[in-house]
């Protein structure tokens, strides 16, 4: 199929600009998106491989390998955004600082 | 196929690239969230252009709907949230530029290599295991990629139950705190019309879910995108208030968080009476327990996809239903 | 394939869905007998269950099962052997000890009932249980994020700003290493068309491919097991979680990150890397037990020494990639499971202290009380181990890595083995000497009250550092099931 | 060429015609009620249009019956969305 090779160099691209999204800016919401965007790459080259498998149908174990990959991507996201806007509320921050200092807080124990 | 079709995908990589380098480039954060949306739903109709429609659909409701909408209610909650004190000056340094070119650097090289060792694998084509076309064939479910999450890999589903679970429980931990804001409804009051369209897709969506679910076993569908859909209904109702928020949870909710997890590693223990192997199917009634299976798992989606949306420890129906115009 | 008896894959499936189900049986009864001793009541189940598959693995040698009866390329395998088999006697332990632990130590009724941190740990164990045995790429993606999603919530659980920052650092992390891990496993399926880790390794199929799928795949595990380079989130995480949270993420949630490097290089990429790859990454490993070493040594809490002490320790274990002999195989499961050990240990006994005296500040180690000497006496124990002097689980596996490292002419790899159990000393003696330093004439105030310990906080970490020291004796009568199912690029 | 190719094409692109109206619109208008107001009428017609088209394309009657509930459905939403939306800007400009 035609599709196939513009579609996989596009799926590797994308993971760069992910990546970008996750360690070139500060924001968490950003850092949180570029990570979605990886993900999303990786789906995007998985369904370009699921449409080489069997002729007469697609190859199902990428289709499969997608759908359990986008649940698990949402789960991961909707926790993280918990995290962040818990963060924000406690710190007003929305991006982690890049102190040396070490952590000088109490553990749940006490 | 038609001859212009090459120039389609060129144009179609070239505008996830853009839309996806506008998001991660954007300076704000709603701009960004609306921008993953779009590339989400422009992602969805690449997979639909390589002959995946299912896949489509599940990314188009999953991915680009309900994570979209927990973004726009984090963007939300950004303006919510009481008290978020500036800190004094900025909190992290501008990065200096040697780090700047440094990461750009690292993702325009791994870009670049990616992009050329997908294209090449993707023009590759190993075998496909003439065991795994037979199993999928003369399986007694129909769809390929159902025989694969519920039979074949299904040890990986029921992880993946776990994992929907967890992301509720995570994030149950925060809730405790009291400042922060839940979902409000709108501000005053219940929009009419939102109102009306909800008391009119109720039906619609209900139905489609079923059909989805029930058609999952002999052809796209399943599952998933039901519960995705259910869980939609749930953030509409949760939306116009017909649902209001609890700070615990209530046992019937428990019960609905965990049934698919359970029913699965249930019937994955059971199926040791009638098999040397956890999760084999019985001969007689394959179908009828991966329908099972299927319906546990749906309500167990639709239920967290809710909660997780929610921001809520548990919820109930309202009690005085809002009335119409 | 022969199948196994139906009592093996019977006592697998209770080890991979057993603490699963009996975290959901918590969370939708949460009555507090039963929720207390559900959990102890299964660990010493699954102790039993570990004792009877490694006397049936003793006759048949290492296992491999498959879910559903469907084996590659169809499903999902799993494959027990040495090693796998030493991680689940880890995870047993430890378990064990956490959940009698917890009964005394966790309190969190208020606003987070005490079934959620259940629940939340036991399907932690489940997936760890099962990382140790997974044999395909796919499964362990999902695994990995499984285990993460679990030890940030645990991470959280300690709310607070520190807490919630070092949750969300470590989410990032995470979430990076599992996108790379899954990149490289998507490239694996586009050259190979497999999962299973069997199938690969019968596959000739080097390449540049191989090779940059295996560093994706690498990079994505170091991040989640905090080897050196990318360990930034792992001191605070571990040292702000829940003590005996900490003692999991320590001595088994960073570890199975490192447990899989080991098992990818040797087994289905074994021959892919060139040499020099190998010796870089032992070179990182050296570089992680200098690092972590060193800033174990400047840190003024106990529980950051010990979370820094995780950092260097990890690193050991990438040394059995240059040397890839017996002894030097033998010398990291030893490594592997007496760290994990004398670690859970430390880090109940520094939950301990914070219970005694609210904090765990090295100064409030010398407040004199008698109280304190007990839990003094478990940190003795378990450093004796983790600095490996004799006689002790730590003390063999070194020496035997020593062994290695001479025996194949690497004599460098000896220095860094005796040079980081010199640092780790150091760090210990400095806590040691806070613990047994007379009280400052000032700090033996009588206001400030030392809570007594329950016998339920101080026997596990005891009972743990007494194993990690048993380990030194029992080191001949392991070998024989140390020996089994090594893989093939170890010589005989 | 059919002549049902002709009635598909040239109702096409009567339908793009209508979204590039709109879009057009969406870009230029000044505030958020008349971008709405270019949106959501013309989006509606064009895609009513396209829908028409690919009935005519299909040529069975239960595409067109399909194609019409998904006009419909598309409508609804429309509808209330712009409602709300055109709501919130009077309740932001309103603060």
């Amino acid at each position: 199929m035609t599709a196939v090779v513009p579609l996989a160099a596009t799926a590797g691209l994308l993971f760069a600009i992910g990546l970008y999204g996750m360690i070139g800016r500060t924001g968490l919401i950003h850092r949180l998106l570029g990570a979605n965007i990886m993900a999303s790459a990786i789906f995007l080259f998985l369904v370009v491989l699921s449409t080489r498998g069997i002729e007469a149908s697609a190859d199902p174990v990428p289709q499969a390998m997608v759908l359990t990959g986008i649940v698990i991507s949402v789960c991961i996201t909707a926790f993280a955004l918990g995290l962040i806007r818990y963060l924000r509320v406690m710190t007003g921050e929305d991006e982690l600082r890049r102190s040396t200092r070490d952590a000088d807080g109490q553990s749940a124990d006490d | 196929m038609i001859p212009l079709s090459p120039v389609f995908d060129v144009l179609l990589g070239l505008g996830l690239l853009w839309l996806a380098w506008r998001v991660v480039a954007s300076r704000g954060r709603f701009t960004a969230v609306v921008l993953f949306m779009v590339f989400g739903l422009v992602m969805a109709i690449a997979w639909a252009r390589l002959g995946a429609p299912d896949l489509a659909l599940a990314e188009a409701a999953i991915s680009a709907g309900i994570t979209g909408a927990l973004l726009l209610n984090a963007c939300k909650a950004a303006y919510a949230d009481p008290g978020h004190p500036q800190p004094g000056g900025p909190a992290t340094p501008p990065p200096s530029s040697a780090r700047r070119w440094l990461v750009y650097a690292i993702c325009g090289g791994l870009g670049t290599a990616l992009a050329a060792t997908m294209a090449w694998l993707a023009l590759g084509r190993p075998d496909v295991a003439p065991e795994l076309r037979d199993a999928v064939s003369g399986h007694a479910v129909d769809n390929p990629v159902t025989v694969i999450l519920l039979d074949l890999r299904g040890y990986d589903t029921l992880l993946e139950m776990a994992v929907l679970l967890m992301a509720f429980l995570g994030l149950r931990i925060l809730m405790g705190h009291r400042d922060l804001a839940g979902l409000h409804p709108l501000p005053e009051g219940v929009p009419s019309m939102a109102d009306s369209l909800v008391a009119m897709a109720t039906p619609i969506l209900l139905i489609t879910a079923l059909y989805l679910f029930w058609t999952g076993t002999e052809a796209p569908g399943g599952a998933f995108q039901a519960g995705a859909l259910l869980g939609a209904l749930g953030v509409m109702y949760r939306l116009t208030g017909r649902i209001e928020p609890l700070d615990h949870t209530p046992a019937a909710l428990r019960l609905g968080l965990i049934l698919g997890l359970g029913v699965f590693a249930g019937f994955a223990c059971l199926s040791l009476i009638w098999s040397d192997w956890p999760l084999s199917y019985p001969a007689m009634a394959t179908a009828g327990v991966a329908l099972t299976i299927e319906l546990a798992m749906m309500i167990s989606i639709a239920v967290t996809l809710t909660l997780l949306f929610s921001g809520s420890a548990g919820i109930r129906l309202a009690r005085a239903p809002v009335q119409g115009p | 394939m022969t199948d196994p008896p139906p009592l093996v894959m019977a006592g697998h499936t209770a080890l991979l869905l057993g603490p699963l189900i009996c975290g959901l049986l918590v969370y939708l009864l949460p009555w507090p007998r039963f929720r207390d001793a559900a959990p102890i009541v299964l660990s010493a189940g699954l102790l039993v269950v570990l004792w009877y598959l490694s006397g049936e693995m003793l006759g048949t040698g290492p296992v491999t099962l498959a879910l559903g009866g469907h084996f590659a390329p169809l499903g999902i395998e799993l494959h027990v052997d040495a090693l796998a088999l030493a991680m689940l006697w880890l995870t047993g332990l430890v378990g064990l000890a956490v959940n009698v632990h917890i009964t005394a130590s966790v309190n969190l009724t208020e606003r987070f009932g005490p079934e959620g941190f259940r629940i939340l740990w036991l399907v932690l164990w489940s997936a760890l249980n099962a990382l140790f045995v997974a044999a395909d790429l796919f499964n362990i993606y999902v695994l990995l994020e499984l285990s993460a999603i679990t030890a940030i919530a645990l991470v959280a659980v300690s709310r607070g700003p520190e807490a919630v920052a070092a949750a969300t650092r470590y989410l990032f992390f995470a979430l990076a290493g599992s996108l790379f891990f899954l990149l490289g496993v998507a490239l694996v399926y586009a050259k190979t068309g497999l999962l299973a880790l069997r199938g690969l390794e019968s596959l000739q199929w080097h390449g540049p491919a191989s090779v940059f799928a295996l560093g994706l795949m690498t990079l994505g595990l170091a991040m989640k097991a905090a080897l050196f380079p990318v360990h930034a989130w792992l001191p605070r995480a571990h040292a702000i979680a829940p003590s005996a949270a900490s003692a999991l993420l320590s001595a088994l949630v960073a570890k199975a990150g490192v447990y899989l490097v080991i098992r990818l290089w040797s087994g289905p990429f074994d021959g892919h890397w060139p040499e020099f790859l190998g010796q870089s990454m032992a070179v990182l490993g050296a570089a992680g037990i200098a690092y972590g070493s060193i800033q174990a040594i400047r840190q003024s809490r106990l529980k950051l020494v010990i979370a820094y002490s995780t950092v260097a320790q990890l690193g050991y274990l990438l040394l059995v990639l240059p040397l890839a002999s017996v002894l030097a195989w033998h010398g990291v499961i030893y490594h592997a499971l007496s760290h994990g050990l004398a670690k859970a240990a430390l880090f109940l006994a520094a939950g301990n202290v914070i219970f005694m005296v609210g904090n765990d500040r090295l100064e409030s180690l010398s407040r004199g009380d008698h109280r304190l000497a007990g839990n003094a006496m478990v940190m003795a124990l378990a450093g004796v181990s983790l600095a490996g002097l004799p006689p002790s689980g730590g003390f063999i596996g070194k020496w035997w890595l020593i062994n290695a490292a001479l025996e194949s002419g690497q004599w460098w790899w000896a220095l860094v083995v005796g040079g980081g159990g010199l640092l780790t000393a150091a760090y210990v003696f400095r806590v040691l000497r806070y613990a047994m330093a007379e009280p400052h004439p000032d700090d033996g105030r009588p206001d400030l009250p030392v809570k007594r310990l329950p016998r339920r906080m101080f026997w596990p970490p005891m009972l743990l550092a007494l194993g990690a020291i048993a380990l030194g004796f029992a080191g001949q009568w392991l070998v024989p099931i140390l020996a089994l199912g090594r893989p093939g690029n170890i010589a005989g | 060429m059919s002549i049902s190719t002709v009635l598909t094409i040239a109702l096409v692109v009567a339908g793009c015609a209508f979204f590039l109206a709109g879009t057009v619109g969406l870009l230029r208008f000044p505030d958020t009620h008349s971008r709405l107001h270019a949106l959501t009428k013309a989006d509606n017609l064009g895609l009513g249009f396209i829908c028409a088209g690919l009935a005519v394309h299909g040529g069975s009657v239960t595409g067109a019956l399909e194609l019409a509930f998904v006009w419909a459905l598309a409508m609804m939403a429309a509808t209330v969305s712009a409602f709300l939306i055109a709501r919130w800007a009077d309740w932001t400009s309103d603060q």
